[in-house]
């Protein structure tokens, strides 16, 4: 199991890419999903606003 | 593009729209999981060893895949912006302004992969090889792309400048590649094979075709889900927004 | 003949007004009343192709302007809020400019004349930054005197100008109504014409529904 | 048509000659640029000659940003640019002329004074020829396709800086091609490759740029 993690010596090169890659993978739809609850939030309280006018 | 294509997103609007990029979005998501889990399965464990590279060589499983779709998702964004600038559908440029982070984020992993994958094999962090730095420039025109969009407020205008951006940009990318092209061999010789695809191992060139599709499944699911953020935020005062919310549907 | 058909026009994310219909024809003038904000500039600069609606047609002599495009413009003269002047240029070269822009050949002292008329003799060859906004305005409207081009919008034409120069540009306004010309104004002024109709439209009035 | 194109031309002229003084900002900016390598990166000649053609066309480049500025600006402010829009004429044939009127003014002088510079890096002879004529149908381009950020942001809060942002990346191959081709004949190679490439990207933004400049204009001013 340890020599698949060495990568053949290229260890630092392979994981840092497919880190990176993964990173951004799970970032984007955090960063997605947050940005859509604000738009949420935002349209309930206009909706309380129209409600009370 | 087929006319019916063209048709129905000409007359489709965003309310029509919004349920259906929930659908697209929710199933090509599953299908990223699934692409994403066997390519990289292989990418490990099937895939053989490089004659050459040794282990170093699977960082192209994912720098070409972000690569392609780098370049891709720009001809995309360019084409969604005419279509929107050429039709005057609100839509249309809303697939364009959905696209444009992902894309950069692409063109950020085609580049950190770049440089993770030049270190090892040609002793730099960076290099000034053609392709990278056709790359680099292609980040930049996102960048350009994303800060003109956040510099105007109104969003009608923002879309169509935006569009007019997006066009020029694109007419633009071959005339970058190749002077780039012709700037390497001039000052470097012939430059340094990165890889020939052709001449792969079928297995190897399986396992890439495998995360290229993994990767453009992603970038439709995240696609999607922006472009319902950005209808969402753009027609937040309209009744359908409204009931929809209320509702839970959103 | 200038016709608007179920013209709607959106301003960031305010609709500003829906279903507008009107129909101008020659020798008549439309005066624009509404609250500020509530679209008039808007409505002027769609009519004049500065804007694109976001729905409804506008249609000049049965052409659809979009279509038309230099044709429409050729037929069109737009007097907006801004001075539209350079402050650099002397009355004169500013007057000369403009027409040779509009297609319209003036020789000097034509330039000089249509000057004198509008009120600044003894100001036409002196660098217009010296000149007041009122007299700034004039050299903008003097544009008129020369143009031949029969639809006029003209946005609150009378910002700035004393009580003389108003008084001329509504002569001007009633000479160009009289000989089959359309004028499409907005103004807080009082409007009237010797010959021609005057219609009104109240914009705003709606409701000032969002999208 | 002529006639039009000429008209905006004098127009631009006239307007910018009366202020003289703003034309030499971009001159002195260029040649300062130019003038602080040296200073950076000491006085050899071997090291100067090298790095002339990037530094001169880099220089250049910047100038040229900085100048787009002036483009439409002053007349978006005071509501010409809005009655060029309605005038009966070709929108992008009056482009065309503020364009020209706008290099007349802030490339040409560039393109004069780069020979001096050269000397001062101790280029000689053809290659400062070169220099010359590659900055001679570099500069055209640049402002070419400047025009059509400077169209795109019109008006915005920040525009300067995001103009260059936009328009750096597109004018990439110019900068290859202007900096290369003095570079090969220095080197021995002859520049005429790039000089020809340089000559077909200026006919092509000659011909495209003043379409997309219009059209941003006409979506800048809505």
């Amino acid at each position: 199991m340890k020599e698949f993690f060495a990568m053949g010596g290229y260890a630092l090169y392979v994981w840092g890419s497919f880190a990176m890659t993964a990173l951004l993978m799970i970032v984007e739809p955090i960063l997605l999903r947050r940005r859509k609850q604000a738009a949420l939030a935002r349209i309930r309280r206009i909706a309380r606003l129209q409600q009370q006018r | 593009m087929s006319s019916r294509l063209v048709n129905w997103f000409k007359f489709s609007s965003p309310s029509t729209f919004y349920p259906l990029a929930g659908k697209i979005g929710f199933w090509s998501m599953v299908v990223t999981v699934v692409l994403l889990a066997v390519g990289l399965y292989m990418s490990f464990f099937v895939a053989p060893t490089d004659y050459k590279q040794g282990e170093g060589y699977r960082i192209i499983y994912v720098h070409v895949p972000a690569a392609w779709m780098s370049m891709f998702l720009y001809v995309l964004m360019a084409g969604w912006a005419a279509l929107g600038l050429v039709f005057n559908t609100r839509l249309s440029a809303m697939m364009a302004s959905a696209l444009a982070p992902t894309g950069a984020s692409m063109a950020f992993i085609a580049l950190w992969t770049g440089a993770f994958w030049g270190k090892p094999m040609w002793g730099a962090w960076w290099v000034w090889d053609a392709r990278l730095t056709s790359e680099l420039i292609l980040l930049f025109l996102y960048l350009g792309f994303i800060a003109l969009q956040s510099a105007i407020d109104d969003p009608r205008r923002a879309d169509r400048a935006c569009a007019v951006l997006a066009i020029v940009g694109v007419v633009n990318v071959p005339i970058i590649y190749y002077s780039v092209i012709w700037w390497n061999t001039l000052h470097q010789g012939a430059t340094i094979q990165i890889r020939g695809e052709s001449s792969m191992d079928p297995l190897m060139l399986t396992t890439l075709l495998i995360m290229t599709l993994a990767f453009w499944a992603y970038c439709i699911a995240v696609a999607m889900a922006r472009v319902r953020s950005i209808i969402l935020e753009r027609e937040r005062e309209t009744t359908w927004v409204g009931e929809m919310v209320k509702e839970g549907r959103a | 003949m200038l016709e608007v058909r179920n013209l709607e026009c959106v301003r960031g994310d305010r609709r500003l007004f829906r279903e507008l219909n009107f129909t101008l024809r020659e020798g008549e003038l439309l005066h624009l009343h509404g609250h500020n904000g509530s679209g008039k500039t808007t409505l002027l600069r769609a009519v004049s192709g500065l804007l694109l609606p976001s729905a409804g047609e506008i249609l000049w002599r049965g052409k659809d302007i979009r279509e038309l495009r230099e044709e429409f413009s050729a037929e069109l003269i737009f007097i907006g809020h801004k001075r539209a002047i350079k402050d650099d240029l002397s009355a004169v070269e500013n007057l000369r400019v403009a027409c040779t822009l509009d297609g319209v050949r003036i020789s000097e002292e034509q330039a000089w004349k249509a000057l004198e008329r509008i009120g600044l003799y003894g100001f036409e060859d002196l660098p217009s930054r010296v000149l007041s906004q009122g007299q700034k305005r004039r050299v903008g409207l003097a544009r008129l005197l020369l143009n031949r081009a029969p639809l006029w919008v003209l946005d609150e034409p009378f910002n700035a100008l004393d009580k003389a120069a108003v008084g001329l540009l509504q002569g001007v306004i009633r000479e160009h109504v009289a000989n089959a010309g359309v004028v499409l104004l907005t103004t807080h002024q009082e409007v009237s014409l010797t010959q021609g109709a005057v219609h009104s439209l109240q914009l705003g009035s709606g409701e000032l529904g969002h999208v | 048509m002529f006639e039009i194109f000429r008209t905006v031309v004098m127009r631009d002229l006239v307007l910018a000659l009366r202020r003289r003084a703003d034309l030499m900002t971009v001159l002195f900016f260029f040649v300062i640029v130019v003038s602080l390598f040296p200073l950076a990166i000491g006085p050899e000649m071997s090291t100067l000659r090298m790095i002339a053609p990037g530094v001169v066309w880099v220089a250049a480049l910047l100038a040229s940003m900085l100048a787009l500025e002036r483009l439409f600006a002053a007349d978006y402010a005071d509501g010409t640019l809005e009655q060029m829009l309605l005038t009966p004429q070709p929108l992008a044939l009056l482009v065309l002329g503020k364009i020209a009127a706008h290099w007349l003014v802030t490339g040409l002088p560039l393109v004069l004074i780069s020979p001096l510079l050269g000397l001062q890096y101790g280029l000689s002879g053809e290659t400062l020829l070169v220099l010359l004529f590659s900055l001679l149908l570099g500069t055209p381009a640049l402002s070419l396709i400047g025009a059509i950020g400077a169209a795109l942001t019109l008006g915005l809060r920040g525009g300067g800086v995001l103009v260059s942002l936009l328009v750096l990346p597109l004018t990439i191959p110019v900068l290859i091609f202007g900096s290369g081709s003095v570079e090969a004949t220095a080197s021995g190679m002859g520049g005429e490759g790039h000089l020809y490439l340089l000559g077909a990207i200026l006919v092509m933004s000659l011909v495209l740029a003043p379409l997309a400049a219009a059209t941003a204009l006409r979506i800048s001013n809505e």
